[in-house]
């Protein structure tokens, strides 16, 4: 059969293949949103333009910035494990660009009580997501604790500190007074002995990891971006050749918390399948 | 082969020296030819436009690249901010006409080479502005009456004394800064990390 | 391998594959167009409602009511052929519905100078993709000729009497004192003698199909509704326990020439795929 | 199997003798009894609300139905109208309290049955309205000043009289029509054309 | 002067029995004539389609009016809602065929004759649907296969038992309600007080 | 000199003038709001119906639903008062209808460290205003005291309570076992006694306006539609011919604590203008 | 009596007094006009950007652009003289500047059987306008004849040509092989022998007013900037002090036929009240 | 007074020596000093960034200034451009890397200084772009891969070939032009005809 698959659609069905295997089922976005179901989490989108349109009903409507959200205002029962996959367009502004394109994105999310093994679970499927689009290139998934930085930014200039620590900025730390553990954080790239510092579940979890993919998985605090939403594992995967993060994901209780899911545990990443048109080019 | 992108110009020139001093350089990279890129090793160096480096840098065409902290504030680049190189130090600053006053009622007129640092600045004075985006020589804008301020970069201030103009706020100091690509620096981190030990040294 | 595929999908790519075989090549839409790009054939599109959002440019755009134009805009060279196939979401508001929905649509075009052969192919496309989708359901495919029908459809009330034929209102085309013969046409269901009003290739074209396809392929002359765009064939495929036409297509120089590509010929077909979720429940 | 959409009240008394006239008929069906479906044959009957009918048709509930021109132009289902069944003859149109003139400067008050009629009217009029929809009673509309004039079905026209009203402008006539849907039509249509057929006998 | 709308139909009746209880009636009211309106002393009174008693009174037409709660559930006017008649009790609920069962995952067709407060129920249940609106004769939607479930007043439910539909869920009870405008309330209150107190009394 | 002055105009004019001769300085909305800046206080504007578009800049932006949110954003000293009138159009739907009207709205705000006295200028104002408008109609001022009933609203139910206070809706409350005192406040129009249960100040408003202004100045308890947002007096203007009310004000504290400005006190009214045109028919 | 009138009121006020004196009866906008109806004339507009938004009835309407188009849309009898004057606001992106500005606009048309003494009244009033916004400083109206124009400007290259003509550009002119005729008219300022190159009537016109307003009228084909729409006079009104002209406007008997209205007449302007601000910080 | 806009830099210097040459100088303009603002007579001159001529001229800050057609192009301010003062003559190209062929599958990457130029050609020619702006040194973006082709002005084309680039489409040929804020012409016409008339004299 000859369906002439783009790379992208090639990758999403390799990847919905490997997730459902997993035990993860399909999530459809079946309707668009309205505009402000996503302005109460501006800040939890990675882009401030929002696709906006009206309804003939007169609604203001959002085109699909986030999948993430539509999925979560979906779960009802918060003590049942819940695991879906998705492989739906989302309408962004890329960085730097003046203009909304459509971007292919899949992702998993695992969502209800989890346990070490579930985010375990989590962290080899994005190893794994990682190791198909790699194809033979070198990849890199760099993991960090929301949960410690949180502890660690503190006052009015938290915003700035820790825009400094995804800038892997030390002298602008210093500059702003930060917590001197946070600057050892920052400083030091795979900071191993930072694990200690770790809950005794997360250090496990890291040691395990970084025993398991050695060169392939590594601690990097720069990873940290949102304490709001993000509170235990957060992690970004890297292509060699591609010049931004393909995968990012992480453990995200607070983003719950915030639409009324309070005690529900969740995490999940999400795969930004536009990229990997270019890896041909290479 | 890792990738470096200089800015041109005065600023470009002293963090060159730097890069010498930290035992760095391709040669005839400061003569004046039109030769624009020089290899040397497994090092390639550049010149490009102070306001391109973050593009080179965060589209991955540069690994590593120098920038003022302006033009990083002005672009916000997604980009590591490794180390600052303390060369080139001044500040941002409003500026306007000696006796200056801001009746408020009416839209502010601001003449500034950084539009979004001017826009982010005065939103957080509330205060609802017209943005004159100009290349440079912001001083005049004033004088003729273009504008009302200007938002400029501020080294010594003796420029503007000498256009009567005076410094109204001096809100962010400025350097150069060593970028880094954020996917790079993953595969080239030992590369990477090697430059700024050697710089960092003084 | 388990892709999970929706029924949409699933459809989509069988006729994908089919498409490809008979020498189609794959159309994607890289961008999204501005609105006054669809603007200037609204009453090509077949809902009035057209999706507009803005640009962090400030351009007013449109999110892709139709594939079709966005082909035609790519058409350089108008003496060559062009065959392609589209499989793309397009975004409508169904009829009687107060709200946009998400629409998979699958489709040819076959742009250039056209022969007998081509027009013939695209029909017998046509049919082959509705018992795809019919899968053992009856199905048939109406067809008229545009041409013959703008050479009887005259005067200001041209607009009434043309609604008048596609609800094979006969009552109403005499109160509109419209042509006899057109009146004729609209009377009598897959009037074959009608046939002899046609050009010969046509009559050709349509006793070929009458005598391949018997039963599947009706000439129905309610199936004229644009007169503008359409100057050709037109056609409209329906599948047992649909309420609506799932294909429809026919051959639009008329919309060429007025895109800019005088003296070029089309001829193409679009089917809505959001259709075929309903014949499950049968 | 067919199924066959009549609309409840006056107008469906009419059409359903027009029916047995023409030799179809549903045991039952004209009782006064709560029973909603009527089988006869390989035939299926049943009533609805007159506004109802084009929604059964054109989802394919019902294959084919009887529907007023009104609510058809009102409504615009993409259905098929295959018989012009005479039955309920009247017209549409717009009437004002005895005396009324339209000082265009100020919108016009519209009361209405069928906003979308009465706005495509005023439209081809370039006249600017406010649409009030009502359900009945449009008379009581301008006597009690809720409007300035209404968009109404007007058959002898002495309901208005009575209430001092008088037609302006009697722009559409209407009746019931046979209407089908499009896809029931191709695969059913040996037996609509013999009804049609039956029906169409006078 | 006082204008008050009656909702036709059999709830209307049972209404104006009410208001003949508490000593208002309008000679010729209930007779079955064409006249629109009845002048008693200072008090006028007219019958008006349900569904606008609504629109009556929020736009001063009627000063006060009658309404069935769904009506206002639906319409939600801005209007005093001044007193429960108690006449017409019944309740809003989710019916389906027997044993319906919803699996989520696709969209649920609901018919109803009121959109709103269908779309109001589900979005609370976080369910989404599609709605279609009917004017009547509701049972027959998912009988015929035209929706999943329907949305409609339900009093006995023995129409729906004779269907084999079942109710799922009552979610809101119903009965007739006297509605003022809230602009005549302030100057026309002694009289709209005393209508009041009258009908209130038992 | 000939102005053609419409009756909005005219009517506006003589308000300015009013307002300005009692201290209150003009002001002037020199840009649109970002639509965000609305989206945070929705339940603040009188319709759910927004204005929005893009600006190239690619900002989404709303068209002025309201003109006192603005104000209140430009307050920058809370220790000052502020006493500001404007006359703007504001864009909203029409309760019933189903598109957007351009509304000449006047109104005044008082901001800043608030005495007895300037509510009473206030309220006066507001009388003056509706004297003005009514020309010889009668008219009436309804006020209540927001701060009383919300001690008495409690529970889940509160929002369906209050819908029921505004609708004096007294049966609906016993339903919902509301608290007897609301109940009581309900029933009795005009409700002097009530004034019993009012802080001293506020009674002492209450009984200075009720003497001062008899009939014209009444306590009506469903004038309460808000308790986010007002906290003491509420108040809404009526003119016997216009079916709706054509003055609505009150006091917001609570609305200026939402918008960052934490212990400043605000008092003001808007007039909506579009109504005044109906009088003429009268 | 204090109204706080902004320098735009006032000038709007005076200019209001003018018309109206003149004959000319104010028209007001009622309603939002939908998108598309300015979409058929958009290089009439002066800017590119229209406000566009969505009505809850599902329509895309726009906020004005320019009140012109509906007042000619409320033309019926083409038969009778129309005398219109507005005073309304406009919704443009200025020049330059990346958000869109409410703008006071304030102008006349005269629409129907058009004789010489009406074309006169308009530049007479123009002239008047000019003269009271300029309050004593300078200030001169440009005209010209588009007709003339028209008949000079040829080929495929017409539009370009036309651009270097609103710009002087004769060296542009010269590259395009533009007319020799039309070179010298842009090359001579205030050209009067160009006159006779005119139609009797125009030549009276402009001599008379040469005469009648020596330096404060002048012949300048610099004016011309759209040939589609303008046929006969075209004139601009600048001030001294003010960088752009205030007032622009002239004969558009080619957008009547456009919108319908074929074999009528008609001439007006339109005066950018915006700009009056600025003078007083001279 | 008339106050003039001379652009910054080697075109500046050619265009001051045509205006020498016609007999206007003014004292130390050509020195290298922090003076920004040359009085002469009742003429005032000043030099400004290249790109910023228009935005002083178009606002009437100054009454007449000397621009590139390129910057004219991109910026198309509303101005008169009375002259070409035929100094620096050159073109805008387009130009990629020797034996580039354009497979018009995918988006071409375009980098360039002149966004709005680059858009329109590509516009013309029906190709789908992204646009890639920079300050300067446009050669290096295709060597390096940071674009596919550049979009910038060419003279002799000598650093173009010296990069292994080649010029696609050489689409407009560029220009020192003077251009005049429209108002001020109509107040100062006769200073600004005369420095005209001197100007073009050869």
């Amino acid at each position: 059969m000859d369906y002439h698959f783009s790379p992208e659609e090639f990758f999403a069905f390799s990847l919905r293949d490997i997730y459902s295997r997993q035990g993860y089922s399909l999530f459809r976005m079946s309707r668009f949103e309205e505009y402000d179901f996503y302005a109460g989490a501006k800040d939890f989108l990675t882009s401030k333009h929002v696709l906006t349109f009206s309804n003939p009903d007169g609604r203001l409507m959002a085109l699909r910035p986030d999948v993430t959200l539509s999925i979560i205002r979906n779960i009802k029962d918060i003590h049942q494990l819940h695991k879906f996959y998705y492989d739906e367009k989302v309408y962004r502004v890329p960085h730097g660009a003046d203009a909304f394109r459509e971007i292919p994105q899949t992702g998993i999310e695992c969502i209800g009580p989890l346990g070490l093994d579930d985010i375990k679970e989590v962290i080899a499927l994005a190893l794994e997501t990682l190791c198909v689009i790699a194809g033979g290139r070198r990849y890199v998934l760099d993991a960090a604790h929301a949960g410690l930085v949180a502890s660690l930014v503190n006052g009015d200039k938290g915003g700035e500190i820790l825009k400094c620590l995804c800038a892997k900025n030390v002298h602008g730390l210093r500059t702003l007074n930060a917590d001197e553990r946070l600057i050892r954080l920052a400083e030091i790239p795979n900071n191993l002995e930072a694990l200690s510092e770790f809950d005794e579940d997360t250090e496990e979890l890291m040691k395990f990891f970084s025993e398991e993919f050695g060169q392939n998985f590594r601690v990097d605090f720069s990873t940290v971006n949102n304490l709001n939403y993000y509170n235990g594992l957060v992690f970004r995967g890297f292509v060699e050749g591609l010049p931004e993060a393909v995968l990012s994901g992480g453990q995200y209780d607070g983003l719950l918390e915030a639409r009324g899911l309070a005690g529900c545990h969740g995490v999940g990443f999400a795969v930004n399948l536009s990229l990997v048109r270019r890896l041909e080019h290479d | 082969m890792i990738n470096i992108a200089f800015p041109k110009g005065r600023l470009g020139k002293k963090v060159y020296a730097l890069f010498e001093k930290a035992g760095f350089s391709w040669p005839g990279m400061t003569d004046d030819n039109r030769k624009l890129v020089f290899t040397h090793g497994d090092m390639r160096a550049f010149w490009v436009k102070p306001f391109d480096v973050p593009v080179y840098v965060e589209r991955g065409t540069a690994d590593i690249g120098v920038a003022g902290k302006d033009i990083l504030l002005e672009r916000s680049p997604d980009v590591y901010e490794l180390l600052d190189l303390k060369a080139g130090a001044c500040s941002m600053a409003v500026a306007a006409p000696q006796g200056f006053r801001d009746n408020s009622s009416d839209t502010l007129r601001v003449a500034t080479e950084f539009p979004n640092i001017a826009r982010k600045y005065f939103a957080s004075q509330g205060r609802d502005i017209d943005i004159i985006t100009l290349r440079g020589s912001l001083e005049l804008a004033p004088i003729l009456g273009l504008s009302d301020v200007i938002v400029d970069i501020v080294e010594t201030g003796t420029t503007l004394r000498e256009n009567n103009l005076c410094v109204i706020d001096r809100f962010q100091s400025l350097s150069a800064r060593l970028i880094a690509n954020k996917s790079s620096y993953k595969f080239k981190e030992d590369v990477i990390s090697m430059i700024i030990r050697r710089l960092a040294v003084d």
